[in-house]
């Protein structure tokens, strides 16, 4: 019950505490299992909680970094047993652990029931995260295999079946557009969290065909008639971005006075455009 | 050899003048899909246990077990079938000929989505994406371009796609049956329920 | 089974750890078409009289003239190459199985494939796999079979096989040429220019 440290399969599980031993014989006290509750109490035990108070997450944590030791499918077998009491008991604790003989009102009984069903969710969260390695690995390993996939003989391909066709010409070309649609895995991105309302890129071309289609223009009148704040910036920008670009010049003849703008660029192209203000999208 | 013999007058014929490992031998060249025990025994007009029987033996055959020095491929059974391979310790000599591109792998995600839907099917995409807490739109496409699973029946009330895994699923995973998954807890369908109707139990 | 060896070392390692008839066999389940003696010393890492003196002892072998029973398959040196076969006397053992299966319905991947073809050809194997993100030698054979495609020429410089659609596939659409299918740029283009690049030309 008290291994080396280095065999501690918590190692890197965090705050580790002074339960350290205790929850690294996990791996003893499931070859002998004295009951379910020694392995709640010690899990509870380990983080020095009132049951009532016990982090699930962190004993998640503790289940999961106990898991991933685990090898062959009988480790997994036998930790698919610990997830059955763990989550039981822990599914328990609602009845059992309320404050006997006080008021319980609903608020708080709710929000026990909704902690439980965290935990009930990130375990199964986590089980299937887990279970997510064993299929990798065998579709890995069945990746290097080589099965018999050979063509048939001319004198057999002749006695093929009809084939069954069913595609129209559209549906054809629907299926090719389905074929080459980019096939990446997206992540979960944040990028909806500060889309950006307003294009920088698009105010550009509009500032750029304004200034191109005559002699000078006024900021004035580059903005006029938005009322949108976000606009006015976005056009402030690019006005600034055109002139790093070289692709106008402006004069002010005195301070917070008119700003006239001039088109000045010789060559431009729409690829510049399609890069300017780039630094403004994250 | 006969042109115009019937159908049942060929097999029989075939059964008459050959042993049955050779008629499963035949089969077994030319299928290019697992083929299982019983449309095996019907493709050599022999009864099904003495064709499970022929295929045991032929396994041990190949492996060395037999009379004859073992084979540089094997039987197996996957995905619900038996088909021939490369015995797996010439996997790479295989590979090194063939020079072929290895496979893209799936995301962290992609696996996850396959495991839940593998033991949770039938299965919805938004009941996937509950487990999952994230849109798994894209990711079951990936899968179900890449054949992993299908589209099994929409729900009768709300129309949603209920999905599962595909035969090929298994061969790619090597194993013959939705039952070798390993174990996970009973209690994940429990979970499940509880957090569909928003309480527990 | 050492991830990190190089090229050689994977053929020096076979040839250290297996007989050659295992080898050479494991080369040969797998080849589509008939492998010349010289390749094949080449796959196995062996010289060619040791692989030739071996593919005499496996036609011995199969033929049930070794030790083991006679095989339902044969090898034959067809064409300057060796290749496996289906024995004669099972073929319309084969023949039946063929034709008695149910009429065949391409898979979604192999309409994909085909798709992909269609709009890209002449095209590689390797360029469809890294369209499609998925290895499609089974699918492309598949579609070779089926007549739905057909190999063009070969690489210049590569050596890959180039695949284009069969005027079967323009027959199946009811269309008369391959102008006629509905474009559906800007997409292919924008795929088909980041594809050039990354791949031989």
């Amino acid at each position: 019950m008290a291994p080396s440290p280095e065999q501690n399969p918590l190692a890197d599980a965090p705050e580790p505490v002074e339960g350290v031993e205790e929850t690294a014989g996990f791996r003893v006290s499931l070859t002998n299992f004295d009951g379910p509750f020694d392995l709640l109490l010690n899990l509870i035990s380990k983080h020095e909680m009132d049951i009532t108070e016990v982090s699930l997450s962190a004993v998640t944590n503790d289940f999961i970094a106990y898991l991933s030791h685990l090898d062959d499918d009988e480790e997994l077998d036998q930790a698919s047993e610990f997830l059955v009491v763990a989550a039981t008991l822990l599914d328990m604790k609602v009845a059992g652990l309320l404050p006997q003989g006080e008021l319980v009102d609903a608020e708080a009984v709710a929000l026990l029931e909704a902690r439980d069903l965290l935990f009930a969710r990130l375990l199964q969260y986590r089980a299937f995260k887990e279970v997510s390695a064993w299929f990798a690995r065998c579709l890995q390993r069945e990746d290097r295999r080589h099965v018999r996939a050979v063509r048939l003989d001319e004198k057999h391909r002749r006695q093929t079946p009809e084939l069954v066709w069913t595609l129209t010409v559209d549906d054809f070309a629907a299926l090719a557009l389905l074929a080459f649609a980019p096939k990446e895995i997206p992540h979960v991105g944040l990028d909806h969290l500060h889309a950006p309302l307003i294009s920088i890129r698009e105010q550009a071309a509009i500032v750029v065909t304004l200034l191109r289609s005559t002699e000078s223009v006024s900021f004035r009148e580059l903005v006029a008639g938005v009322t949108e704040p976000g606009i006015v910036v976005a056009r402030f920008i690019s006005v600034l971005e055109l002139y790093r670009h070289a692709a106008l010049s402006f004069e002010q003849l005195e301070p917070l006075g008119e700003l006239t703008l001039r088109w000045a660029a010789d060559t431009w192209s729409d690829e510049t455009l399609a890069t300017l203000g780039a630094d403004y999208d994250r | 050899m006969t042109d115009d013999s019937s159908s049942s007058s060929v097999i029989e014929e075939a059964v008459r003048d050959t042993p049955l490992s050779e008629r499963v031998e035949a089969i077994l060249l030319i299928v290019d899909e697992p083929i299982g025990l019983v449309a095996l025994a019907a493709a050599v007009g022999s009864p099904v246990p003495a064709v499970r029987q022929t295929l045991e033996t032929l396994v041990d055959d190949y492996d060395g077990r037999g009379h004859g020095p073992r084979r540089g491929f094997e039987l197996r059974e996957v995905g619900g079938g038996w088909r021939l391979y490369v015995r797996e310790n010439h996997d790479d000599l295989v590979a090194e000929f063939i020079g072929g591109q290895a496979p893209a792998r799936l995301s962290q995600a992609a696996l996850e989505t396959l495991a839940v839907i593998a033991y949770k099917q039938p299965v919805t995409r938004s009941q996937v994406a509950s487990i999952r807490a994230v849109n798994v739109d894209s990711v079951v496409r990936t899968l179900l371009a890449r054949g992993l699973i299908t589209e099994l029946f929409a729900d009768s009330e709300t129309g949603a796609i209920n999905y599962g895994t595909s035969d090929a699923l298994l061969q790619h995973l090597g194993i013959n049956s939705l039952d070798e998954l390993p174990p996970i807890s009973p209690l994940l369908d429990d979970g499940a329920d509880g957090f569909d109707e928003g309480t527990i139990r």
